[in-house]
């Protein structure tokens, strides 16, 4: 089993969810991160005092999925999340060992 | 000249109305042994019920008794929750509830002290720098007993909310690095030893206001500058707090420091208002001046900042509020509403710079500015209180002599606030072993180091 | 028949009190002279001074003059930080500084418009749909002028109040979307072509007051119909927020605004019975009616919505709460207890049906349903008060032309308000290059884009 | 002996200024028929206009009108929103909206009921337990009504805000757990069998008043007493909530708790200074003694959680807070200030200890001690009251006698509310299938459970 | 060295905790996520207009064990969050190549 | 590629990030965690009785880097964290398979 990473601009959440649902993926993790890259942040001002912001808000994603599902599951939040502006963020892919289900125990594709 | 510009709308008023009356003078209509709040004779409430002459003058108006009850509840309003919020508000999330606590428990505090002596030491008797201990825990006040056309047990409770507010005004200075116990002590010190001697100075008859006739409506000496220098010197005194200037510290809830803001705001209106001890003519002048001004000063620091920023910012437009209504405050029962326009407008921009050039170029850390919006806007208020003042009994402008006044009122508020606060800390110092938080605990947020809790479960 | 149901507890008293007194008459009792907020006389409180008549007449009441400046202190309250919270706890936590601000702004820049030319404009002279320039910065008013029993002052500032809740109200209809810039021109365009007009044709003698003597006790049709229509506009000329009506935008801080509309509540208070300009019979009744119908309406829409959506929701009950304060508005001055029922009752149905079902199915984006609310709050409560009203000198019901009167003002302000809104949209739009903040601005959050500031650090 | 030190200022007072005024006596100067608030003739406000004797007495003071109309925004203000922030804070974040949504309805709720027939029920006739149906809708009740000095709308009003706090301030003991509609049943029996008897026993001229002329001035049995009953009866009844007391349950948001603590001191003035029914010298005293004994008690609790648990929590200065003004509610027409140091030092102590080690040792869940503050602090004040009260008018102590009166109408309120709450929650029981919430709804939380939103979006 | 990845109901952490520290692991970090999945989510109103949220509260919590303490601790946090109702969640295993103590630079076992 | 994983003290983040900067690392992403370990929490008090709080506010910070920059940064990380105090926190290095750069499918180091 593969797990697939995706940390995307908050707005397009909705849209990669709905890709995902399509490619057949009922099941994600979705965790409100900040990040840090070449995308340049904003200034805020305090009381005559500006300082840059520049860990921006971003939505990190995590799907776990079977081997054979994951290049049409990245394809489909690569597609859904891209606006072609700098910070749309990024895919990480690495490898499961095992999955479980709690209230089954169901191991392995089952448990997904 | 600018004076009778200023001051116009009230002494054209005069002249048309055929009516000398005017704030400040002893003629002001059926409000006459009331309207002046700095008065020596009736400022000691406590002469009221001394002084045979006013004894059958002393008749309880249910009107000016409704409106100073309600005064009352709004000056504390102003303090709990209003400056908390602000203040609270401006804090990083780890220290809000060290602030909340801070006001809270100089409420708590104040009103005691006040109750078993300030009182007293402040408005009885005719010392030059402190009063007497005549009315120690309100000895001879009693359900009876009036001040002008109110009950002496409310006078004595309005004049209380400002003894809660004035020293809670400091705690935005030193915030999020200082010792619990510490201020708790330094805030006792400085109350018995700076804020009942120039209350008794400038409102009890004392040196300032014998000598002086300085004028002080509503509190820009006492109040403000009092309380504005007492947190510059803790602050300097304390020192920066971790990181500061270097890292941000942005406020961790703007939506509080607006409705602080607001309740400040409508709260002053009681503060201002109420010092003229009545409802009428003088006091409706007072909040429509107080309204212009702060609206006005507002209005200002949103330009200025949006012209020299960029942008105009939610806390900046709260902070031009607030400067506004301390500027304002000692002139409220003189000026006229142009003059208050200039008043406030005056204030934003000058608290505008001090708080932000300034403050950066000295480089102390004055948290949240309690020297800068209030010590500079007490100062500011209490010239143009000189400047645009016009004696309407004679029609002549006796500018010179009244900026003398005031000048010398904020002198010596100045120098007396600096040395008490300075040995007080000192005092505070040695008792606590120590006025500041540990490193640790400044780091991880005097919620949890002084208090055991934190702010939020979200 | 139906009126007499409901007005009669005013009108039996008067019998039995052997007592013709009623509120928008002359005689009632002791407040005479101030009993109607809708009577061209005094309604233009400079007049006050000018007519020889009431002249002699005018003396001030401390009573009166205690209760108008705490009135003027809780409709502050109302906009800052009532209306402030109640619509900021509605908006996305991203945008929630711009609400504020604009609040905030529009309290400030209010303040020094109706100071310099808005009290003059709306309540001085006779112009059938404008005022005159005779009071401009606040020309012969001073601390001695009185308008009926209270200092000219007063009436002004609590009058400044109204002049600041009204376009402060409209905020909530184009929220999250409209440049600042653009906020500011649009709203001091319409306060000097809509509301001051307004103001004058219905409490200042001019043309619906003189022509059809409409009813108008504390502004609805001046204040909600008013503010209500030019946020109908406004919102469907800056058309929808991005996603509307697809993504839910649930409210990011419901506690702020069950906040708001507690304060506004309370600050109600001040706007309904202070606009007696007494404290007096009607005052108290003005006080007992809002407080039923605010509550008849509140639980009305509580339990319609358990009814039709299976559970009672925090943000229904305070939005019905509202929808219940703005319908009796009208009606306060004259209504009776179960007329108040009546009044709260219907309002929370008719805007519980116009903010759920009709928006939906017109499919404008009025961000917080200032016109759902207010517009048609305001109408019902219009309509009502003319129906529930009794004419208690003759006894007589004079429903139809009440009705008449309470219709033709309707129409009126409808059509005025919208055609200046929507002329002071187009130019603003001219002035500011798009009234509408960018597609990335509003994606990013009003706080940061037009304040440079976040709202919590959490 | 120790009561003639604490009531002290009064007496001497009453000496020295040679008047035998005292609050509680009928020659209190020209407030007269208002001066006790516990006095049967005028507590049914309605009589005033019954017995001819004070028929032409009956002269409307505006000033004691002024004071009236804003006391009662006041006690509004206690419940919404002071009451539900201080209790919505200390919720959880899944529940807070459950409990403002609950101090909403009640207060919308409890408005209808006390105007269709609690007022008449309770302030009309002279039963012995209950008043009579003459004032069903105000039925009789005009604008030109009045009761003593103020319009008797404006005394209806003012009750109503009592009628209104005193049920939501059970919602504290019962809170996260309590299905939304059994909660609404619950305290509409509740009020009207055990509020409305209690305020006719003690305030209308019934039992306890009669018999033995108990002193409450501004709500200690009928208000608080009857509410920390019902709270404790109703959260043994419901049980604990899951995890009680293992797993800790801290408030969500401790800056809300301090602001609706900081907001119920502000009220509390309308509601015991308010109780005078007029703007005097004894509404003066009832102001200044309720800020006495809530800084001391506030300052008690703190110091003592400071000394026992190593530091003063924040929550723990805004609880000490609100138990000295419960405790003073009943005293704060009779006491000095010397005396309200003591109620306030007392209640501060009793309470701490019975939130802290009683509930623990005892084991139910009062989740917001509702009884370990409002019913013990209660019951402190109520019995403090007799010991600290002094007859002026014959300047004899009488604390046998006062104490037995006072001792007496704390037990029949006990009984009375305990019995009544038991019996009206098995009512609810059966009529909602069950009173509390299933285990799943409480473990989701109340907010989505009842009203199907949630608290926040941050 | 394994990373035990488990996503529960949030009122489990405590039990969950427990359990974990009975087979001796002592060290763990939690997030707060939110989780989407078979698990059905509410529905909500706002102005009439009801709306379904279907990302519902979840707690990810982070372990990262040696490879003999890995069976111990999954069965120590399946059986423990377990109530046997849909929405339990998973538990995922990776491998980590390596963990470093930052306070000793510790590194491997030690480390943890 | 590798993933590094740091678990640090909040209040070290700003040094962290400005550590990696140095070692030309100019992407990042950060999430507020809470920790559990052997740093003891503190005791709150609510109504007279006393609570232990142990979960610690913690930032987990990650990066994926190339596997030749992978000790630099690691490096970094540590000595930048270091406070020599317990609940300094962790480093967790795991392997990737893939990344992917939303915005222009680049893939592997480039996506970095
Ligand atoms: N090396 C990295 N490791 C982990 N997360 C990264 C890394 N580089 C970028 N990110 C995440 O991806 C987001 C977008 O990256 P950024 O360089 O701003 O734009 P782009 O993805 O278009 O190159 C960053 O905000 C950060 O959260
Ligand atoms: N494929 C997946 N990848 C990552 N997380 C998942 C995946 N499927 C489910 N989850 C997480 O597990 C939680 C529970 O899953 P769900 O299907 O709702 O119930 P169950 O675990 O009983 O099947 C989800 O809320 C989500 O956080
Ligand atoms: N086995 C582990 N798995 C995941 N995270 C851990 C583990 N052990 C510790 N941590 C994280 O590292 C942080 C610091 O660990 P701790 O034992 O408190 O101090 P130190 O790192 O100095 O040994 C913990 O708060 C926790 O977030």
């Amino acid at each position: 089993m593969k797990k697939i990473e995706a940390v995307i601009k908050p707005f397009k959440l909705e849209e990669v969810k709905d890709a995902l649902a399509e490619v057949g993926i009922e099941g994600m993790t979705v965790a409100e991160v900040k990040g840090f890259g070449r995308q340049k942040g904003h200034t805020e001002i305090y009381r005559g005092s500006e300082y840059t912001v520049d860990f921006l808000p971003k939505i990190k994603l995590e799907v776990v999925v079977a081997d054979d599902a994951m290049d049409g599951a990245v394809k489909a939040i690569t597609s859904a999340a891209k606006t072609g502006k700098i910070g749309d963020g990024k895919v990480f892919v690495s490898s499961i060992d095992e999955a479980i289900r709690i209230r089954t125990d169901e191991t392995g594709n089952e448990a997904l | 000249m600018i004076a009778a510009l200023f001051a116009a709308p009230l002494s054209a008023q005069d002249a048309a109305g055929g009516n000398e009356a005017t704030p400040g003078t002893e003629t002001a209509g059926e409000s006459s042994d009331t309207s002046t709040g700095t008065d020596p004779e009736t400022a000691g409430g406590g002469d009221a019920v001394d002084t045979p002459a006013e004894e059958e003058a002393a008749v309880l108006n249910s009107g000016d008794t409704a409106w100073m009850i309600v005064a009352t509840a709004l000056v504390l309003l102003m303090t709990i929750p209003g400056l908390s919020l602000f203040y609270g508000g401006l804090a990083r999330r780890k220290n809000v509830l060290s602030i909340l606590v801070q006001c809270f428990a100089c409420t708590a505090l104040m009103t005691l002290l006040w109750t078993v002596y300030g009182y007293s030491v402040a408005a009885s008797g005719d010392g030059q720098f402190f009063g007497d201990f005549d009315k120690l825990c309100l000895k001879g006040v009693g359900v009876d007993t009036l001040n002008g056309t109110i009950p002496e047990s409310v006078y004595f409770t309005f004049q209380m909310t400002f003894a809660i507010i004035t020293p809670a005004l400091i705690v935005g200075a030193f915030a999020e690095r200082m010792k619990f116990s510490a201020v708790l002590i330094f805030l006792t010190l400085w109350f018995t030893f700076s804020y009942l001697p120039v209350w008794h100075m400038v409102w009890g008859g004392g040196y300032v206001a014998e000598k002086w006739e300085a004028i002080d409506f509503a509190g820009g000496t006492v109040v403000h500058i009092n309380a504005g220098i007492a947190g510059l010197v803790a602050c300097i005194v304390l020192g920066k707090r971790q990181g500061f200037p270097k890292s941000p510290m942005p406020p961790h809830n703007v939506p509080f420091v607006l409705i602080g803001a607001a309740l400040l705001w409508v709260g002053w209106f009681g503060f201002n208002a109420g010092s003229q001890l009545a409802a009428d003519g003088v006091a409706g002048m007072a909040q429509l001046v107080t309204q212009v001004a702060t609206a006005a000063a507002a209005f200002t620091w949103m330009m200025v900042e949006w012209i020299t920023k960029g942008k105009p910012t939610a806390v900046g437009i709260a902070t031009g509020a607030v400067a506004g209504l301390v500027a304002i405050t000692p002139a409220s029962g003189t000026v006229g509403p142009m003059g208050a326009i200039a008043v406030g407008a005056a204030s934003g921009l000058v608290c505008y710079w001090t708080a932000t050039s300034l403050k950066k170029a000295l480089g102390y850390d004055d948290s949240f500015d309690v020297f800068g919006v209030h010590g500079v806007g007490g100062i500011v208020g209490a010239l143009l209180t000189g400047l645009f003042f016009i004696d309407a009994a004679t029609g002549a402008e006796t500018i010179e002599n009244k900026l003398k006044g005031q000048i010398v009122s904020v002198i010596v508020t100045i120098i007396w606030s600096a040395v008490v606060s300075y040995i007080a800390l000192k005092i505070a110092d040695l008792l606590c072993g120590g006025i500041r938080s540990s490193e640790d605990e400044e780091r991880q947020g005097l919620n949890v180091a002084d208090h055991g809790e934190e702010g939020y479960q979200l």
